[in-house]
């Protein structure tokens, strides 16, 4: 029984660090109506900046952080401009299209400045198990993974804030619903989009550091994005607890699948299970859990 | 035709508040479907645009307002004054910011977004406290009671009517100096026709504000209107007061329906009257 | 000038439904076949065969079946890649465990296994739409894999999980050489193409298109979404399919189920996108960009004599730059630009 | 009004319908019918629930309540294929066209009922498939020819100008030949001769072809000369239905939609 | 004259790291080679062509470079993905190709594949290896009996290979052997691990690639497995895999076949090519790495293949594919040899044969203890051969069948 919670704890919790990525994408779905193919390398370009730069001139992390925050506003800034601006009211195909483009120009642009090699990156919490609960109810919890949990629920909180208590929240849901109607009554589209994006690439920094720091900052910090795609669409798209609480259902069903099914076939489930299990949700609820309902009236 | 001496022109003393010149549009960099519109829209008038489907009318609305950038149309000629200033660069969110709205064509309600909420998202560039923006509510409100009743429900599931109106109401929400209203009474019962139009007339007269509007109830535009621009194809063909249009005699037979016997029922009518015009 | 439709008036529907109405087109496809026939074989050495136009017309096949998916009926679908590998594998095992089958036909099982899996995979989408699909089809992706590396039947228990292709032998005729593979491609792809063209113009075309453009009006219509949806499904796996076998055949040889991995999904997802979103001809002019403009770069980049890794870099970074700099010109993509090109050469030398 | 056009019996009849979304009554306890040939129109103030109604009639929603019958046949709700069967087809409100598709192709998606070639035979496009293509071709190309449309045949219908999609999504209905035509406000966004023209196309429709239509309007107007019979909602309910004379006599409908100024 | 090698890199992508290093180290050989006055006078003329570890664009760069120049010599593509995808062309184009330390095991059979070069060590003998250093560290091989290896592999083609040899070990020496897979790319193994954890296993087996590896280093920690009970395959044994797991890797060991070290080729790169500044490496301190070193030690066994085929057809003179392919199937890098090129221990002796493509088999440990490998074996390890030849026969039969080769020696 010890082992069951211990699977489902580490479950949930891996699930909470599947929730933080997938909360870059719910951003600016909200405001755009557009599934940003781009997150992965966000989260890669962030966490390497970051590292590059107290590697390269010898800064505490305290330093970084912030410079690399600043990076990622000029990043938004540019993005919107270049890419965004002259894209709006485009299909969302082809957004969706210009974010794989970007993609690939952000891949190439940090590992030009900073190199392909794999970098360390050690934030001040240990990720070792916690020895009272070790001690006390002999399961395994790793107490890196309990931080990185209370940071995601703090960021979640202040999405969820900035959504339902502000204009721009509601503007983002307007944007995304047409991008004609909300520039004709006058909505900044591009001031949104520009802080839309920068607030993903806050984010996706904060997804870079505590995913680096579990795995090391490399190029394959941008495949977590195929950790948080199921979530997203479990969650819904446009919900911000929506991404939370899909990630801790993946994220204690992908673990108890892979221990209690997967040996039974042969193991390694958990690179498709999370997507069926997802797709099974979505059957019964096409929008996702928390997702807005998909309007078709007539 | 002589009432082209009546058009509103642009003097020192009755400067036009919206003055467009001679604008060439072109869709897709092939499709070229404003061939030179020049039109004035003086501080406080009511001018309406007319013309049949496909003449232009929107595409001019979308031109002013600089949507149509979005919509892959350029305006490659001519240019745009607003109150002076030259606006076919700014965007959208700057000429709202300056007073200028749009109603646009085909309802575009944020679907997901209640019925109250779309109302709110038009005060977006007005700084107001929650008071002074219930008090815009109301008096929304107030205009459109069928909005009151349903502004709970997400305005994708309303009817198109209602839409219209929250569309309209949107654009009341911004408290612009100067209203593009692209077909306001399409979709909407007689009755409220009416109150639509009653209302353009309190705000242009209670509030200076001037509107341009492309309307195909030709009837009552030119009823409310001061002046008329009448498109065909991509250019004006007929421009002056409204009164003169309403008694010029093709005006009555082809936009008012009424010919010299007076108006026809609509089932004697036993031939097709536009293929008699081209033949014409 | 020289295009121009004056002049050219039909006289019957029949003619004015032609697939290349415009008598300066089918002057231009038909020498474009010529080329492709006659002097491609003639002037092209084996590494533009092998390299270049078989990887090219393999890939076109394969956008060209994900655009009748996702162009033609408006099913995003990231699965394109498990597709074609179901298509490859199946084929092998025909032709492995049913000795003397017809390589051909054992294609067109291949693909009919593809299409199979398509329509399971394709139901959710009935209900599911949108991106939400997108990410649903991944599951495909990643299920159709890992079966095919977990049971060892299918890649006939070899140790590695890697299947080797047979040699293609037709009518005791072997498609051994670069040249040969080339026209044998190059002849199926040109027949699937013609079929999807004449799809795609047709009522099933229609209805694809209509439950793309709105599915409930559709319906309203008469279209049975079910039925034209799964028809889609099973078509679009059809030509994956088959096109994955060709990718095995007569392209790599010797494959691994990885070699069908999302990042192959995704690739001919951009050639759809880049070359024209419901565009057969987009299909092709996407899949050339994609397998050219890398190979120009990396020449570009090379005569530059750049330090390799910038060069490398920098090749990922203007290839982006490129996607978003088409899209930003046309997001219809190149096969539109193409017709708008032809409408302006239509006008020429007057503005408009 | 000297037209010789007889109506026949009821072909369609509604009993009792209701129908609510949520809290929202979008109709209640509605009965009305439709006789065969006959030019039936629905109007009522906005939010009413004519569309409701006509979404009720072909299968968009399904009533919580209420029968309908249709040829003789009672069924509790329609579904929107089975309705397309029998020969119900429509235009929307919103227009509803297939935006990425060319006028020709819309309206040709119309007659996809009445294909009978299997896809194989299209893949091929070859013999009866490519027979029966040219054969559709030609009603459609007489659809476009009437509708006035020819110069923008083979325009992306999201190209057009407000009006003309409408036109067009008239065409797609058309080219159904159905037996009753739903329109959904065919006439808003047009001035009053391009509404004479439809008018006199609506007539002619059903003179010819003897279709039975239903019709929403907000132009009285068109609804006053070319209906045959008239029904009245107002807050879901049915609070009229006769022919326009009595309609426009009748003081509730007066207070509901008119207003005095009509 | 010119000897030309085409250099199919990865310079992008997750597994750029790995491929800058190794082809960085054999351009920086070749370089050495050049500056040194090239082979007996002929210089080795190169071009790269990116290959982002993909294998259709592997295929288009093999095509496009194996007739430049004169024509490839060889080629190493550095990708299981590529090397499939070329390898039936290679056969057809003649043209060696080395595979060094992936590919297809049984490829060392050179009756059935003439021109594929597995060469130093394939996976089976690795697999082969790891039980015997295993063994010899629970006290023998007989001490197997009763312990539990786990084998946590990456789930693909890579990861299932070694399978059939550790199970048949298992079956011989009595060890439980638990298989565990991880789906790609293994940017999670909380499920794993806590299974590992369950299970206790006296040793984890790490057949992992790209991030798997550091993760896996990672999560052993978290769930307090000792580090010094896992084994990794030499892809898990670089200081790509164990830096970015920060300090959780001390004590982690893997397979190499390299012995890590300075050694004086190393220096003569550093003197004659960086200081002249033709280095091939951004970073200088790479020189030495293991990636970069395993690209040292291809380039070493690439040119000594040219060598050993201008002795027999020809000093100073370029050589054809067809020519250095006689000069792989008989290369001879003893010792003595390996002490002429500055490179004495760096990897083992290297004698191949038209039987035995692989030339070796030897393989050693390492561990990392904290900032660099530290080889903790002093002698190179070979596995039951008897058994690997045996499953290699078996396999390449199987492929010379279904592609209708009569196996044989070429001359
Ligand atoms: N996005 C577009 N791309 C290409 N052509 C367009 C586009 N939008 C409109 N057009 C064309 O421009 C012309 C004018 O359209 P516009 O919408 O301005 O007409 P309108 O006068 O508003 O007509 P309606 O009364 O039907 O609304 C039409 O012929 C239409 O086909
Ligand atoms: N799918 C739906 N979900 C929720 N409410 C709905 C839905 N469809 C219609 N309604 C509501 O039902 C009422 C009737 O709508 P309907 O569209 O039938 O009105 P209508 O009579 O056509 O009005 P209009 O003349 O404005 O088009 C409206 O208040 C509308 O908001
Ligand atoms: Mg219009
Ligand atoms: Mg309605």
């Amino acid at each position: 029984m010890n082992f069951f919670f211990e699977v489902l704890i580490g479950g949930l919790l891996s699930g909470v660090m599947y929730a933080l990525v997938a909360l870059g994408f719910v951003l600016i779905y909200k405001a755009s109506g557009v599934f940003n193919f781009a997150q992965g390398a966000m989260v890669f370009f962030a966490a390497l900046t970051c590292v590059g730069l107290s590697e390269k001139f010898q800064l505490s992390m305290w330093l970084a952080i912030p410079l690399t925050m600043l990076v990622m506003v000029l990043l938004g800034l540019a993005i919107e401009r270049v890419v965004l601006r002259p894209l709006v009211n485009q299909p969302e195909i082809t957004l969706f299209m210009a974010t794989i483009g970007l993609t690939f120009f952000i891949e190439g642009l940090a590992q030009l400045i900073w190199g392909s090699q794999p970098h360390k990156l050690t934030l001040p919490i240990e990720d070792v198990p916690i020895e009272y609960v070790m001690e006390h109810y002999n399961i395994l919890v790793s107490q890196f993974d309990v931080i990185a949990a209370l940071i995601c629920a703090l960021l979640v909180t202040a999405l969820a804030l900035l959504f339902s208590k502000t204009k721009i929240g509601r503007a983002l849901r307007a944007v995304a619903d047409d991008h004609q109607a909300a520039l004709a009554v006058g909505i900044p589209l591009q001031q949104i989009w520009a802080i839309v994006w920068t607030v993903a690439g806050f984010v996706a920094l904060v997804a870079g550091l505590l995913w680096g720091a579990r795995n090391g900052v490399q190029f394959a910090l941008t495949f977590v994005a195929l950790k948080a795609l199921p979530v997203l669409i479990l969650g819904g798209f446009t919900s911000v607890p929506g991404a939370i609480v899909g990630g801790l259902i993946i994220g204690a069903s992908e673990k108890l699948a892979e221990v209690y099914i997967g040996p039974l076939v042969g193991g390694g489930i958990e690179g498709w299970f999370p997507y069926v299990l997802a797709l099974l949700f979505l059957l019964v609820r096409p929008e996702g859990l928390f997702g807005e309902k998909i309007i078709r009236r007539i | 035709m002589s009432i082209s001496a009546l058009r509103p022109e642009a003097t020192t003393d009755n400067p036009a508040y919206l003055s467009v010149n001679n604008i060439e549009v072109i869709y897709d960099h092939v499709i070229l479907v404003l061939k030179g519109i020049s039109l004035q829209v003086p501080q406080g008038k009511i001018v309406a645009l007319l013309g049949a489907n496909g003449a232009g009318k929107s595409t001019t609305l979308k031109a002013i307002s600089t949507l149509l950038k979005n919509e892959r149309g350029d305006i490659t000629k001519g240019d745009i004054h607003f109150r002076g200033e030259r606006v076919d660069q700014l965007t959208p969110n700057e000429l709202v910011k300056r007073g200028l709205s749009q109603v646009m064509e085909g309802r575009h309600c944020f679907a997901h977004l209640s019925v109250e909420e779309n109302l709110l998202t038009g005060a977006y560039t007005r700084h107001l406290s929650r008071s002074e923006l219930k008090a815009e509510l109301d008096k929304v409100y107030h205009y459109f009671p069928r909005l009151r009743e349903r502004r709970q429900s997400l305005a994708g599931y309303t009817s198109g009517g209602e839409q219209q109106m929250c569309a309209i109401g949107r654009a009341l929400m911004a408290r612009p100096s100067m209203i593009l209203l692209d077909e306001p009474s399409m979709g909407i019962a007689p009755q409220l026709v009416e109150e639509i139009f009653e209302i353009v007339k309190n705000l242009n007269q209670q509030e200076q504000v001037s509107f341009l509007l492309a309307e195909q109830n030709t009837n009552i535009a030119l009823r409310y209107a001061d002046f008329g621009y009448i498109l065909e194809n991509g250019r004006v063909v007929m421009e002056g007061e409204a009164q003169d249009l309403a008694s010029n005699e093709d005006v009555k037979e082809f936009y008012l329906g009424v010919s010299g016997a007076g108006r026809k029922s609509f089932r004697e009518l036993k031939f097709y009257r536009r293929r008699k015009r081209w033949l014409a | 000038m020289f295009y121009r439709e004056a002049g050219q008036f039909k006289t019957s529907y029949q003619s004015d439904s032609q697939i290349f109405p415009l008598r300066q087109d089918r002057i231009g496809i038909a020498i474009l076949l010529l080329i492709a026939l006659i002097a491609v074989p003639w002037l092209a050495s084996d590494y533009a065969f092998s390299a270049i136009f078989i990887p090219f017309l393999i890939f076109s096949l394969a956008a060209l079946g994900l655009n009748i998916l996702t162009g033609y009926a408006g099913q995003l679908s990231l699965g394109t890649a498990a597709f074609m590998a179901v298509g490859a594998f199946a084929s092998y095992n025909f032709i492995l465990r049913l000795p003397g089958i017809p390589v051909l036909l054992a294609f067109v099982l291949g693909g009919i296994c593809a299409a199979l899996v398509g329509i399971a995979f394709g139901l959710p989408s009935l209900r599911i739409r949108g991106f939400y699909l997108a990410a649903a089809t991944l599951a495909t992706q990643f299920f159709v894999v890992w079966c095919l590396t977990k049971i060892q039947w299918f890649t006939n228990y070899s140790t590695s999980g890697v299947i080797t292709a047979q040699e293609i032998v037709i009518a005791g005729y072997a498609f051994n050489t670069p040249l040969k593979k080339y026209l044998l491609t190059l002849l199926i792809v040109a027949l699937l193409a013609l079929l999807a063209k004449n799809m795609v113009r047709s009522n099933v075309g229609r209805s694809w298109m209509a439950v793309r453009d709105m599915d409930v009006a559709a319906e309203v219509i008469g279209f049975r979404l079910m039925r034209t949806k799964l028809l889609a499904f099973a078509v679009s796996s059809f030509y994956c399919g088959i096109a994955g076998a060709l990718y095995a055949y007569a392209y790599l040889g010797t494959v691994e189920p990885e070699a069908y991995n999302l990042d192959l999904s995704f690739r001919i997802l951009f050639m759809i996108i880049i070359g024209g979103v419901g565009s057969i001809l987009g299909s092709f002019l996407g899949a050339a960009f994609i397998v050219l403009l890398p190979v120009v770069l990396n020449l570009l980049a090379h005569t530059l004599a750049l330090p390799t890794h910038v060069a490398s870099n920098l090749e990922l970074m203007v290839f982006g730059a490129l996607i978003i700099f088409f899209l930003i010109v046309e997001p219809h993509g190149l096969a539109r630009l193409w017709q708008i090109a032809k409408e302006k050469l239509r006008l020429w030398p007057f503005p408009h | 009004m000297n037209h010789s056009r007889q109506t026949g019996d009821v072909i369609l009849d509604l009993q009792g319908i209701s129908l609510a979304f949520g809290g929202v009554k979008a109709l209640t306890n509605i009965s009305f019918n439709v006789r065969e040939h006959e030019i039936r129109a629905i109007i009522g103030p906005n939010g009413a629930g004519k569309s409701s109604m006509l979404n009720v009639i072909n299968g968009v929603y399904r009533p919580q309540q209420g029968q309908i019958t249709y040829r003789g046949q009672v069924r509790k709700d329609m579904n929107t294929y089975a309705a397309a069967r029998s020969g119900i087809a429509r235009t929307f409100q919103n227009i509803a066209l297939f935006k990425g598709m060319s006028v020709l192709d819309n309206i040709m998606t119309g007659r996809n009922l009445k294909m009978r070639s299997n896809f194989l035979l299209q893949a091929l496009y070859w013999g009866p498939a490519q027979k029966e293509e040219i054969a559709h071709r030609h009603k459609v190309e007489q659809i476009i020819d009437f509708l006035e449309i020819q110069h923008i045949r083979k325009t992306p219908v999201g190209r057009l100008s407000y009006g003309l999609q409408k036109r067009v999504e008239l065409g797609r209905a058309l080219a159904a030949e159905p037996e009753i035509l739903l329109l959904d406000e065919p006439m808003a966004g047009m001035n009053v001769e391009e509404k004479q023209d439809m008018s006199r196309f609506i007539l002619d429709v059903n003179d010819q072809f003897g279709t039975t239509i239903v019709l929403i309007e907000h132009d009285m107007g068109v609804v006053m000369d070319i209906s045959d019979r008239v029904v009245v909602l107002d807050y879901g309910k049915k609070i009229g239905d006769g022919t326009p004379a009595e309609v426009l006599a009748n003081q509730e409908v007066i207070n509901a939609y008119l207003g005095v100024a009509h | 004259d010119e000897q030309f090698i085409p250099v199919l890199s990865y310079r992008v992508g997750p597994y750029a790291a790995g491929g800058s290093g190794f082809f960085g180290g054999a351009i920086d050989y070749f370089n050495l080679i050049n500056a040194k006055g090239g082979l007996n006078g002929v210089k080795i003329s190169w071009e790269e062509c990116e290959t982002e570890y993909n294998a259709s664009r592997g295929v288009e760069c093999y095509e496009r470079l194996k007739k430049s120049q004169g024509g490839a010599s060889l080629v190493e593509p550095l990708s299981t993905g590529i090397a499939y995808g070329i390898l039936d062309r290679v056969a057809d184009d003649k043209i060696p190709m080395t595979t060094l330390g992936y590919g297809r095991s049984d490829a060392a059979n050179g009756k059935v594949f003439p021109y594929i070069f597995p060469l130093i060590t394939s996976y089976w003998n690795q697999a082969a290896a790891m039980t015997k250093y295993l063994g010899d560290k629970a006290g023998g091989l007989d001490k197997l009996k009763g312990k539990k290896i786990v084998h946590l592999y990456h789930d693909s083609a890579f990861g299932k290979e070694p399978i059939p040899v550790l199970e048949a070990q298992a079956k011989q020496y009595g060890f439980e052997l638990i298989k565990i897979p991880v789906a790609h790319p293994g940017n999670e193994q909380q499920s794993q691990w806590l299974q590992i954890r369950q299970a206790n296993p006296d040793f984890v087996i790490l057949w992992g690639w790209g991030v798997m590896n550091a993760v896996a280093i990672k999560t052993a920690q978290r769930n307090g497995y000792s580090r010094e009970k896992m084994l990794g395959v030499w892809w898990a044994g670089s200081e790509e895999d164990a830096v970015p797991a920060g300090d959780a890797a001390k004590g982690y060991t893997s397979m190499t076949f390299n012995t890590p070290g300075n050694y004086p080729v190393l220096d003569e790169i550093r003197s004659k090519v960086y200081a002249a500044g033709k280095g091939n490496l951004s970073d200088k301190a790479r020189i030495g790495s293991v990636y970069h070193m395993r690209g040292v030690t291809a380039a070493i066994l690439w040119t000594e293949a040219i060598l050993k085929a201008q002795e027999k057809f020809g000093k100073g003179k370029t050589m054809s594919a067809e020519q250095i392919r006689w000069g792989f199937e008989n290369l001879n890098v003893d010792e003595a040899r390996q002490k002429a090129l500055g490179a004495l221990n760096m990897f083992p002796p290297v004698k191949t044969s038209c039987e035995d493509h692989e030339g070796s088999g030897a393989v050693k440990v390492q561990q990392w203890t904290g900032d660099q490998w530290k080889a903790i074996t002093p002698n190179w390890i070979t596995g039951d051969k008897a058994l690997t030849r045996a499953m290699l026969e078996e396999s390449s039969n199987k492929y010379a069948a279904e592609k209708k080769i009569t196996p044989a020696c070429l001359k």
